[in-house]
C-alpha cells in the first residue's frame, strides 16, 4: 500500500515530518499520529528530519511536489522551518504544526509552550528549596528552540526569587552520558553547595541523578527535568528523580491528526489547540505509569 | 655491441597504455545511472521536472562544500571544520542581512570574509606547524561551534532581507537560485582545477610533495590556497543555507563535512592526494542527494532509510570498484 | 677548459644532519661544456651536496659561486631560473599527471589569462623535446601508466628542457637500458658542445669511461680529489672512491650439485611472458638476462606469487606446488629479493631489527608473542654475517644508506631460510664495495647449498657470476647458456633475438 | 642443507642494545603535563584524588574507542563507524539485561557478538572491495544508527539489572570498574601492538602494503583483524556506556569516532599508517578528558569553552611538533 499513487488513490494522504525519531516523546507522539491515521484511513508519509530545519524544509517541498493532502510538521526550529510553512501556504497545501511552534503561522497548531515546562519545573525548585538555594540548569543543544525557550521560562521564574541563584551552566546536548559527566565534575567543583538541578530534557536528569547517587548526595539536591519518559516516570515513582514535566504525546498526535481531518473534511477546526503540561511527582506519578 | 643494441632494440608493446587519460569518473556514473534507473522504475514521482529540480537544490549546499573539500583532499589534506564554518558565516551573514540595514553585498561579504579567516587560519596552522590537518581542522571545527554560539548568543538569527532571502529562496526563470549558483560554482572549480596552473600544482603537492618541492612550486601557498577556497565556499554554503531558511542557525551545519568528504570519494577523489575531479564530486554529491529523495519517495520507513542508504553507498562504490578493475 | 672561468665553483661546504657530518669543507669545480663525475661510495655525500647546490637543502657553512656571483637565500625556483637543473637519484614523478605536465611541471605556460595553462603548447614541445630524445612515449599519458624507464627518461626530458646551464644527473641510468643510455649520452655530447655543464653522477664504472671529463671523488662527506678522467684507470678510481684496494671483483664458483630444487615449465602470463621453462640447481647461480621489459621481474613475482600466473606449473624438490602468495611460496622455501627495494622491501619507519625478522618472525614466537632474546639474536647475527653497517638494531631501516639497505632486505629473507632465493637487481644503485660484498654473500649461499635465480641488467655481473644464463627476449625464453659459452655478445644476441 | 642453514642462522650474544625507541610520546606527555600543572594552579580542586579519578572514568569510553581505532589507523585504515557501533551493542546489551531473565554473560556476549559482526563485516567488504575504509565505514555508521533504531524501536532501552549495571557504575576496592577495564584493555592492548606477530604485521601493513605482502604476511587477515577489533572495543565501550547510564541509547555515541581519531592521532599515531603507541593514544585520551573535566571545574562559559578546547587540543599538538622537530 506504500506505492499507492496520492493523484490517484481516494485515500487521503498526509506527509508527516517529525523533528528527530530519535527521541522518545517524539517518537510517541509519531506513533500516536500512525494509530490514528490507520484508525482513519489516512495515509501517511512519515519521515525524520533530524534535527535539521534545512532537512524539514526539503522534505515539506518534496511532499509539495508530491501532491499531498496535507502536512503535519513538528518543526525543528522557530524561525528556521518557517519557510516550510510559508512553501506550504503558498502551494495551497494545509500545514499543521504539532509539538513546537514556528514564527510563520500555519493552518494550525496542536500542542504546548516549552517555555511553560520550564516553569512549572523551575517553580517547583523555588518552593521545594523555600525560595532560596543554589540551582544548576542542565542545557539541551545549545542554539534550538527547546534549548532557548526552557532557558527563557527558567530564568523568567528565577527574576522572582532573587534568593535563587543560578550557580552554573552547561550543556548536556539532550544526551544522558554527557550531562552525567557534567554533573560529576560539577560536583567537584561545588560539592554541597548545590541544592537543585534543572535539566531540559528527562534523559539529561536521569544522568544527573545517576551522578549524584554514585557521589552519595542525591538525598541532598533537587533533581526536576522535563519530558516524563517512562524512565523519568519510574524514577520519579522511586523517589530518584523529584519531578518531570509531562507533556501529553498522545494528546498532541491525536489532535493532530484529528485536526488535519477536519481541515480536509472542510469541518470548523481550532486553529489552536492547547495541550496543558502537568507537573508529575511522587504523589500524582501513579496516574502517568501505564 | 652498443651499437647492435641502438639499432635493433625497440620499444616494446604499448598494450598497457591503452588508458590516457579521464576513465575515473565513467564507474560512479553507471553507478548513479542505475540507481536512478531503478528509481524511476520503482516510482512515478521520481523522474518530475519538480522533483529533479528539488533533488537538485538540495544537493546544492552538500555538493558547494564538497568541491572545496575536494580541492583540500588533491593536495593530501583533510577539512573537518566545513560545518562548522557554515554554521559561522551563516551567522555572520545573518547578523548583517537585516531588512533596511545595509545593502546586500555587505552580508555577502563579511561571511565570504569569516570563511576567508577561518580557512586562512586551518592553512596557516597546518603550513606552519606539523600538525596533521585532521586535527586542526577538528580543532577549527570546536572553536567555529563556538564561535558561531558567541556571535549569535546562541540564538538563531532571523528577520533576514527579502533581497538577501531570495538567494536560497528565489528563482530565475522558473530556476531555483542555487541551482544557478551550483552550476557557476561547478563550472569555476573545475576549470581552476583543469586549467590553471593553480590546480596543476594541487595534484602535484598532493600526488608528490617531493617531486612538488624539487620543481619549484611553492606548496606552502597552495596549501593554503585550497583551506582558504575551503573557506569560501563554505561561506557560499552558509550563505545559500541562512537564506534558504531564512535564519543564521548557529547549530547548522553539523556533520556537513562528513557528507562532503562522502561526496568526494564517491566521486572517486583519493584520500591519499593527487586524485580527483570536480565531475566525479559532483556526481557523489548527486547521488547522495538522489538516494535520499528516492527513499523518502518509496516511504521507505526512517530507521530502514539509514540501513538501506548505507548499504547503497558502499554498494555503488563496490560497483565502481568492480568496474574500474576491469 | 680549465684556463677559462669556471661557471660553478663550490668551497669549503659543509653540512651535517643532526650529529652526522654529510658534507665536511668540500669543494667543487665546474667549467662550460665539461662532463663532471662526481664519485663516491653510498653516502658519501654526492646527493646531499647536489641538493645543496639546488636549493633543497641548506648549507651549514661554504660558498657557491655561479658565473662568479654567490648563490645565496634562494629557493628551487629561483635555481631552476639561474638556469641549473637536476636529474634526482629517486624518480620524483606525480603519477596524476600526465608526462607534458611532469615535465612542465611549475614552468608551464600560460595564456589568455594569468595561471591560464597553454596545454596544446605544452604538448607540443614536450613531442619534440621526446622526439629528439628518440622516445616514443604519448606526451598526454598519465606518468602512473609509465615503467620505470620510461619515467626516466621523462625525467631526463624535464631536466634538458630547461635550457640550462648545468644539468646534474644523479644516477640517471639506474633503470635504463643500454638503448636510452646511448641516447641520453649522444644528448650529453650535443648538450657539451653548447656549453652546458654536465655533473654526472653513478656507480656504473663503464658509464663514467664513456663520458666523464673530470672526475672528483668524495668519500665520507669529505673531498678527496680531481683529476682528469683520462688519468684516472679503474682500480685507481676505486681505490680513491673506498681508500683500500679491492682486489678481485667476482669469487669463483664452486659448481652446481646435482639436485634440482626448483623446475618451471611453461609458465605464461599474457601479455607478459609465455612458455618459461628452466631447472634450478643446488649451489648454482643461474642468471635470468633480457632487455629491460623483457619480463624478468614478471617471472620471478609470479614465481613468488605475488603476481597470478596464467599457465604453467612449478615444482619445488620435485613436488608439483600451487603457490598463490607470497607466503605460500615462503612455505615452500622461496625468498625473493625485489629490484625496488624502496617499494618491496623497507617499510618506512621500522628498525633494522624488525625489517630484518619481518619475514621470519613466526619462528621467533610462541602463542604468536615475540621472544624478545631470540629476535634480537636473529638480527644480530644477520648485521655480523652481512657486515650490516647500522648504529644499532634500533636504527630506522629507511636511514641507512644504499648497499646496507640492501643488505638489509637480504637478510629479511634469509632470516626465512629459503632453499631458493630469488634476486632481482640486487646491486642496482650500490657502490663498488658493497656490490663486491653481495657478489661474496651470494657464493657463501650457493656453498651452502642454496640455489639463486639472479636477474641483472648489468652483464658484467651476469657473466661473472652465473653458472648459467637464460635470456628472455619479449617475454620468451631465447636462450640457456652454460658459463663457459655465456659471453656478454652471444647474450646480448639473444636478448635481442625475435625482435622485429 | 637444512643443517649448515641452521648453524648460519644460530643465535650468539647480544650487543646491539642501544634504546632510541619510545621517544615518540614524549612530546605529548610534556604538553599533558602542562596542561595539568596549569589546571592544578588555577584551581584547588583539580588535583584531588576523587576528580582524578572521576576524569579517568569518564575518559575510558573514549579511551576504549581510541585503543581500538589506534590500531586500525596503523594500518594505514579508519573507522568512523565507532560511534554506531557503541549504539547497536550498546542496546542489544540492554535488551538482555533486564532484571531476572539471563545471566549477565548473556548481554555481554550479545553485545561483543554484535560488535563482532559489525568489524567484521567493515572488515571484510574493506579487504574485498577496493572500497575505501572511510567510505565502508561511514556505509556502516549509518546502517548501525538505523540498526540501533530498530532493534530499540526509536525508544532507550531501559530497567537493567543491578548485575550489569555494576560494569560501569560499580566499584572495586574504591576504584571504579571502568578505570581497571580501561588499564586491563590498555595492557592487553599494548602487548598485542608491541609483543605479538600480529602487532609487529599491522605495523608492517600501514607502513608498506606491498613489502608487507612481499614478506608474506597475510594482509586481508590482519585488516579482518584490526576492524573485527575496533568492533570488540566498540562493544565493550558500548557495554560500559549503556551499564553507566543505566539504559541502551539508540542515539548514543554520535560523535564518538572523532573524539576517538583525534586521541589517537593527538597521541602520536601518523593518519598515514605504520606508526603509533598504545602509550600515546591513552595520552592523548587523557589529554582531551582533562580538558574537558578542568573547563567544567572553572565553570567556563559553553560557547567559550567549544573555543577554548579547540585552541587547547591544536596548541598541544603543535607543541608537540616543536618538541618533535629539535
Ligand atoms: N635528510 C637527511 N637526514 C639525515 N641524514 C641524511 C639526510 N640526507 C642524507 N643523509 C645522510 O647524509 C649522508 C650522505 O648521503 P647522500 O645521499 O648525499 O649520499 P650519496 O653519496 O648520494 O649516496 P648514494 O650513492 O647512495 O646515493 C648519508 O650518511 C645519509 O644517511
Ligand atoms: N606499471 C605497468 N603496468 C603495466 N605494464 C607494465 C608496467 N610496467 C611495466 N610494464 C610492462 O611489463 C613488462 C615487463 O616490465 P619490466 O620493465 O619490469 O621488465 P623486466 O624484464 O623485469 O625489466 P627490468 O627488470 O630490467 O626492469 C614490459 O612489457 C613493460 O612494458
Ligand atoms: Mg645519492
Ligand atoms: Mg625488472
Amino acid at each position: 500500500n506504500q506505492n499507492t499513487d496520492s493523484a490517484e488513490g481516494d485515500k487521503p494522504v498526509i506527509g508527516v515530518t517529525m523533528l528527530s525519531m530519535q527521541n522518545e516523546f517524539i517518537v510517541n507522539v509519531s506513533d500516536e499520529i500512525d494509530k490514528k491515521a490507520q484508525e482513519a484511513g489516512v495515509e501517511l508519509i512519515t519521515v525524520d528530519a533530524e534535527r535539521s530545519a534545512l532537512k524539514q524544509i526539503e522534505q515539506v517541498e518534496s511532499f509539495i511536489a508530491q501532491g499531498v493532502d496535507a502536512i503535519i510538521m513538528n518543526p525543528c526550529e522557530v524561525e528556521a522551518s518557517s519557510p516550510a510553512v510559508a512553501k506550504a501556504q503558498a502551494a495551497g497545501i494545509p500545514i499543521i504544526n504539532v509539538n513546537s511552534e514556528t514564527a510563520t503561522k500555519p493552518s494550525a497548531f496542536v500542542g504546548s509552550d516549552d517555555v511553560e515546562s520550564a516553569r512549572i519545573a523551575m517553580k517547583y525548585i523555588a518552593e521545594r528549596l523555600g525560595g532560596k538555594g543554589n540551582v544548576i540548569m542542565i542545557h539541551g543543544y545549545m542554539g534550538q528552540a527547546a534549548q532557548i525557550k526552557r532557558e527563557q521560562g527558567a530564568r523568567e521564574v528565577l527574576k522572582n526569587y532573587p534568593d535563587l541563584k543560578l550557580i552554573a551552566s552547561q550543556t548536556g546536548e539532550w544526551d544522558r552520558a554527557k550531562a552525567m559527566s557534567l554533573m560529576e565534575n560539577w560536583i567537584q567543583s561545588y560539592g554541597g553547595q548545590i541544592n537543585a538541578v534543572f535539566a531540559h530534557n528527562d534523559e539529561m536528569g536521569m544522568g544527573a541523578v545517576n551522578a549524584l547517587t554514585a557521589a552519595g548526595m542525591k538525598d541532598k539536591v533537587v533533581v526536576v527535568s522535563v519530558d516524563a519518559i517512562p524512565d523519568a516516570l519510574q524514577a520519579v515513582q522511586k523517589g530518584t528523580l523529584d519531578a518531570t514535566v509531562y507533556q501529553n504525546a498522545q494528546q498532541q498526535g491525536s489532535q493532530a491528526i484529528e485536526t488535519a481531518l477536519k481541515i480536509l473534511n472542510k469541518q470548523p477546526y481550532e486553529v489552536q489547540v492547547l495541550i496543558p503540561f502537568q507537573l508529575v511527582t511522587k504523589k500524582n506519578v501513579a496516574q502517568f505509569v501505564k | 655491441m652498443k651499437q647492435t643494441l641502438t639499432t635493433l632494440y625497440r620499444q616494446t608493446g604499448s598494450s598497457y597504455r591503452k588508458r590516457v587519460q579521464g576513465m575515473g569518473t565513467f564507474g560512479i556514473l553507471l553507478a548513479f545511472v542505475v540507481i536512478c534507473l531503478a528509481l524511476a522504475l520503482s516510482t512515478p514521482r521520481f523522474m518530475t521536472v519538480s522533483n529533479l529540480t528539488i533533488i537538485v537544490t538540495q544537493v546544492s549546499i552538500n555538493a558547494l562544500l564538497a568541491f572545496g573539500v575536494t580541492f583540500v583532499i588533491i593536495t593530501g589534506g583533510i577539512d573537518l571544520s566545513l560545518g562548522s564554518m557554515v554554521a559561522v558565516t551563516g551567522v555572520v551573514a545573518a547578523l548583517f542581512a537585516h531588512p533596511d540595514t545595509y545593502p546586500l553585498i555587505v552580508p555577502l561579504m563579511m561571511a565570504l570574509g569569516a570563511g576567508f579567516l577561518m580557512g586562512g587560519f586551518n592553512g596557516l596552522v597546518i603550513t606552519r606547524s606539523k600538525v596533521p590537518p585532521f586535527i586542526v581542522t577538528l580543532g577549527t571545527m570546536t572553536i567555529g561551534r563556538g564561535l558561531a554560539l558567541i556571535l549569535s548568543k546562541g540564538r538563531p538569527v532571523s528577520n533576514l532581507s527579502d533581497t538577501f532571502n531570495f538567494i536560497g529562496g528565489g528563482q530565475v526563470f522558473g530556476v531555483p537560485f542555487p541551482i544557478i549558483i551550483l552550476i557557476v560554482v561547478f563550472v569555476l572549480c573545475s576549470l581552476l582545477l583543469r586549467k590553471t596552473i593553480w590546480g596543476r600544482y594541487m595534484y602535484a603537492v598532493g600526488g608528490n610533495e617531493q617531486a612538488a618541492r624539487a620543481s619549484g612550486i611553492p606548496i606552502a601557498k597552495i596549501k593554503m590556497l585550497v583551506y582558504i577556497l575551503s573557506g569560501l565556499l563554505a561561506a557560499l554554503a552558509g550563505i545559500v543555507l541562512t537564506s534558504r531558511i531564512t535564519t543564521g542557525q548557529p547549530n547548522a551545519g553539523q556533520g556537513f563535512e562528513l557528507d562532503a568528504i562522502a561526496a568526494a570519494i564517491i566521486g572517486g577523489t583519493s584520500t591519499s592526494g593527487g586524485s580527483g575531479t570536480m565531475t566525479g564530486t559532483l556526481i557523489g554529491a548527486l547521488l547522495i542527494g538522489v538516494i535520499s529523495n528516492g527513499l523518502d519517495l518509496l516511504n521507505v520507513t526512517s530507521y530502514y532509510q539509514q540501513v538501506v542508504m548505507g548499504v547503497i553507498i558502499i554498494g555503488a562504490v563496490v560497483l565502481d570498484g568492480l568496474n574500474r578493475k576491469k | 677548459m680549465t684556463s677559462s672561468k669556471p661557471i660553478l665553483q663550490i668551497t669549503h661546504l659543509s653540512k651535517s644532519f643532526g650529529g652526522i657530518k654529510a658534507l665536511d669543507d668540500v669543494q667543487l669545480t665546474l667549467h662550460r661544456g665539461e662532463v663532471l663525475a662526481l664519485m663516491g661510495e653510498n653516502g658519501a655525500g654526492k646527493s646531499t651536496l647536489m641538493k645543496i647546490l639546488m636549493g633543497l637543502e641548506k648549507a651549514d657553512a661554504g660558498e657557491i659561486l655561479f658565473e662568479g656571483e654567490p648563490l645565496k637565500n634562494r629557493d628551487v625556483k629561483d635555481t631552476l631560473k639561474k638556469g641549473i637543473s637536476m636529474i634526482h637519484q629517486e624518480l620524483l614523478v606525480v603519477p596524476e599527471l600526465s608526462v607534458a605536465d611532469n615535465i612542465f611541471l611549475g614552468r608551464e605556460t600560460t595564456r589568455w589569462l594569468p595561471g591560464w595553462i597553454n596545454n596544446e603548447d605544452i604538448y607540443q614541445k614536450t613531442e619534440t623535446l621526446l622526439g629528439t630524445l628518440g622516445v616514443a612515449i604519448d606526451p598526454r599519458m598519465k606518468m602512473k601508466y609509465l615503467s620505470v624507464a620510461e619515467m626516466q627518461m621523462v625525467e631526463i626530458a624535464k631536466a634538458i628542457s630547461n635550457n640550462a646551464r648545468i644539468i646534474i644527473m644523479d644516477e640517471p641510468t639506474s633503470a635504463l637500458s643500454d638503448k636510452e643510455v646511448a641516447s641520453l649520452f649522444r644528448m650529453i655530447k650535443d648538450l657539451k658542445t653548447q656549453g652546458v655543464a654536465i655533473i654526472y653522477i653513478s656507480h656504473k664504472m663503464e658509464e663514467i669511461a664513456q663520458i666523464a671529463d673530470t672526475i672528483t671523488v668524495l668519500r665520507d662527506g669529505q673531498y678527496i680529489a680531481t683529476k682528469p678522467a683520462a688519468e684516472l684507470d679503474r682500480n685507481a678510481l676505486i681505490t680513491l672512491m673506498v681508500g683500500r684496494q679491492i682486489d678481485l671483483l667476482f669469487p669463483v664458483a664452486i659448481g652446481k650439485q646435482e639436485e634440482v630444487l626448483l623446475s618451471v615449465r611453461h609458465l605464461t602470463q599474457p601479455g607478459k611472458f609465455s612458455d618459461v621453462s628452466f631447472d634450478l640447481h643446488a649451489g648454482e647461480v643461474l642468471g635470468l638476462a633480457g632487455l629491460m621489459g623483457a619480463g624478468r621481474t614478471e617471472v620471478a613475482r609470479a614465481i613468488f606469487g605475488l603476481d597470478p600466473l596464467a599457465g604453467g606449473e612449478v615444482f619445488v624438490k620435485g613436488l608439483p606446488v600451487t603457490i598463490r602468495s607470497p607466503q605460500d611460496a615462503i612455505r615452500y622455501g622461496i625468498g625473493y629479493v625485489s629490484e625496488d627495494r624502496k617499494a618491496l622491501g623497507c617499510i618506512p619507519g621500522m628498525s633494522v631489527q624488525h625489517t630484518l625478522t619481518l619475514a621470519s618472525l613466526k619462528h621467533y614466537a610462541q602463542w604468536g608473542f615475540i621472544e624478545a632474546r631470540s629476535e634480537e639474536g636473529a638480527a644480530e647475527l644477520m648485521v655480523s654475517e652481512l657486515r650490516i653497517k647500522t648504529a644499532s638494531l634500533q636504527q630506522g631501516v629507511m636511514q641507512l644508506i644504499g648497499g646496507n639497505q640492501q643488505k638489509v632486505v637480504i637478510g629479511k629473507v634469509l632470516l626465512a631460510r629459503p632453499d631458493i632465493i630469488i634476486l632481482d637487481e640486487p646491486t642496482r644503485g650500490i657502490d663498488i664495495g658493497a656490490k663486491h660484498e653481495i657478489y661474496k654473500l651470494i657464493r657463501q649461499l650457493t656453498e651452502r647449498g642454496i640455489a639463486v635465480l639472479m636477474i641483472s641488467s648489468e652483464l658484467p655481473e651476469i657473466t661473472g657470476l652465473c653458472d648459467r644464463v637464460l635470456v628472455l627476449s619479449q617475454g620468451r625464453q631465447t636462450a640457456l647458456l652454460d658459463r663457459s659459452e655465456a659471453t656478454q655478445e652471444k647474450i646480448m644476441a639473444h636478448a635481442v633475438h625475435q625482435q622485429r
